[in-house]
């Protein structure tokens, strides 16, 4: 059932301690800073969480590393100038990582949302990365069998929503959204604006809203231009 | 196949970063799709034409990128892989993440240039990870992109600055694909790899017998 | 379970196709995502009530399908999987055939309405193929519909021409899903179907003891 | 390459005898009859065809099957009440017949564009369809192992195309189009419009041009109530 919710705080409490939580965003494109800020706040801890990257800075996801919140995180990129929290927790041996090539990240997300579960990929044969998995000779390449990532809640940023919950994106603050929110069993989602019903083009929604739980509206959110605090270079 | 062949060109002297950039830039072929990799890769950009009609890829789920944006162009929602404000040209699309790498991991993608630590004599690519001890592994998409593409080029230069070869017999680093790069552009020279080993394209302020003392691995000359 | 048990809804007669198709939709939770199949199923739409909010996927690419078109509403462009012409309600939307199916098969949509030859006593579904000899197999969405949905609806008469019943210890037409119905409406009755049996919820025209001798597996009644 | 051609004819002329073939369309929406009447003038045989269904009336797919140009179908729906021409070549023995599940036909049909060299699905598990396949049991469900759907060249019809070949569809006459172009070595496109470069938004392009070699604009070809000729009920 979709809802549409009052505020961030609101839009998180159901989450709960030990949850996959998938985050959108790329940079800081689709990051859904304002619901991150929320999780923070409503204290849910022992959370697997999968992004792109592992958090930068001293905000939003590098935060809830910080806090000790994040058990495991399954990403592509957790090695960044400013990803010191997560830096310090791994090297302190109290965070688990996951690295998955983004590739296989996105088409592993794609893959829980479709119902597939499993498939071959080229990517990562050969690699540290494959090492103790099911390899075989497909399609002419070498292959290795990946497995789909599911999880319980995703939070995601979107540009518009209409009354069924269909979304659009701006530009590559895309990214993550539409596979994390048909990947997700509950899919938050962060708006800066809320349409009728019937103004959105059916033929360019990219995401439909039966994959889309709840709806907050964030002022100043996607608007390309950030005017909100918390967001870093 | 002989050292003494001279089918291949040369110039008088290496190769700057910008230099190499554009040459890397003429070999694309017009109408191509091309991804270019962070860091030194990215300057081939600079040096594309318009006749070419190139369409540049960014993972993060664009066709269509432009030049980095500047002053007021400067979109947050509108960045490429390095997480570098960019424009968007004419024709553009956006695309979401696992379509995204899908267009790169199907084979649509004509070239992807790279940079590597190392490269070895039948195309295997390390560029993710030093394996240094502590070291915290990073891969982003570099082993989609060295899976991907129908041709992957690497630029960087041949030596590293202690003066061993970057173009190896096999890599010593953690690879990040297998016999997957076609074309190293180099400083001192451009080189083929494959299954056949490796063969010199051309030289750049040395010799190909110069260069064969450099790099540990049989140098073939290209053939005219 | 016992067969005197008096907690299951009685009618006096049996259902008529219109009838069973009410009884279904009302049976749909408000602000479901469903599919009704080709043939009976489809009546279903015709009792969903604007409070019930529900939204119709046609596997060929849409949510938010309306009813049928007619006369200037016709478009050939706008159809549903029966290809027959439909119309679009505000906040539909259009996708591909893979983002289609991945949104069944992914298990997004709340209940899918189908017809059947058979049903067994533990939900296997047969409903595509009569297994005749010469017979071309035809299988549509079939076996996706029947393995995506949360809940799969049955919507058939009890029994065959020949009056045996097609709910059956075990499918004799080729099947379509296993153990994939949940619950199964007939003019004869509603009955849940799963791994502890047969269940059954309402009665039409006819006592439990009077359907007991109709099908050859053992019926439970539900509790209140 | 993209390359805009002048006629249907110029546009399948380089498709070879043996050849795969996907062709787009679900029912007559999104069915590019002309493409298809073009591949029947060229003479092009022994082709192994994929479509939902295997022909239906007089026209299009049916006259390819009935002229012995067609060596394999590869389906989810050849029984229609007029697909009379495919039912004689299969009681006859002279077409060959893989039968796919929607389902399955459309994830492996996009597997191929993905570069995906198989996967489980738990559609079919236990049926007829999938005798003889591996199964496994993954997220808690038989599964059975499937595998990509490549193909020559496909033959599909999109609503407008602009410079780079980007297209964007009609409602559901998208339906197989953007796999197909996807899953092709050559993917050739009937439109009813070409519009200049920039005409398209970026955020609406339902098939990028990296995906499209051969354009060729067809008149009154995807404007919904049709008016060309070779349309059936």
């Amino acid at each position: 059932m979709l809802n549409f919710v009052e505020s961030v705080q609101e839009a998180v409490a159901g989450i709960k301690d030990g949850s996959t939580v998938m985050i959108g965003g790329f940079g800081n494109a689709g990051q859904p800073f304002e619901l991150i800020d929320a999780l923070l706040e409503c204290g849910a801890t022992e959370l697997t969480v999968v992004n792109n990257n592992a958090g930068q800075g001293d905000q939003g996801l590098a935060l809830l590393i910080k806090e000790g919140r994040v058990k495991k995180m399954i990403c592509s990129f957790p090695r960044q100038s400013d990803s010191w929290h997560f830096d310090a927790k791994y090297k302190a041996g109290q965070i688990e990582l996951e690295l998955v090539p983004q590739g296989n990240l996105a088409e592993r997300i794609r893959a829980a949302g479709a119902g597939i579960g499993g498939f071959f990929t080229p990517t990562g044969y050969g690699t540290m990365l494959a090492e103790g998995k099911e390899t075989r000779f497909l399609d002419g390449k070498w292959q290795v069998f990946e497995t789909p990532i599911h999880a319980d809640v995703a939070l995601i940023k979107a540009l518009k929503a209409d009354g069924k919950g269909n979304l659009v994106y701006r530009k590559t603050a895309r990214n993550f959204g539409p596979i994390m929110a048909a990947a997700a069993k509950h899919t938050i989602v962060q708006v800066s604006d809320i349409v009728p019903t019937g103004v959105l083009d059916p033929e360019n929604i990219v995401t439909p809203g039966i994959f889309v739980n709840s709806i907050v509206k964030v002022a100043g959110s996607g608007l390309g231009t950030s005017t909100t605090a918390g967001k870093a270079a | 196949m002989s050292l003494t062949d001279t089918s291949i060109k040369t110039s008088e002297t290496a190769l700057g970063r910008d230099d190499l950039a554009k040459l890397v830039a003429r070999d694309i072929a017009p109408g191509s799709f091309v991804n270019l990799g962070i860091g030194q890769p990215t300057l081939v950009s600079n040096y594309l034409t318009e006749e070419q009609n190139i369409t540049l890829h960014t993972e993060n789920g664009m066709l269509g990128m432009g030049p980095e944006a500047k002053g007021d162009e400067i979109d947050e929602d509108l960045i490429n892989a390095g997480k570098i404000p960019v424009t968007e040209l004419p024709g553009a699309s956006y695309f979401h993440h696992a379509d995204s790498f899908a267009m790169m991991r199907g084979g649509h993608l004509d070239i992807c240039v790279l940079g590597a630590f190392q490269v070895s004599v039948t195309g295997d690519l390390a560029n993710w990870h030093t394996g240094a001890p502590g070291a915290i592994p990073a891969v982003g998409g570099a082993m989609d992109l060295a899976t991907g593409a129908k041709d992957v080029f690497v630029m960087m230069t041949l030596l590293t600055r202690e003066g061993a070869s970057k173009i190896v017999d096999a890599c010593t680093y953690p690879v990040t694909g297998v016999g997957c790069v076609t074309r190293v552009y180099t400083d001192r020279g451009v080189f083929l790899t494959g299954p056949e080993g490796v063969t010199v394209r051309e030289t750049f302020g040395c010799t190909l017998e110069e260069l064969q003392e450099l790099i540990p691995v049989p140098l073939k000359a290209a053939s005219a």
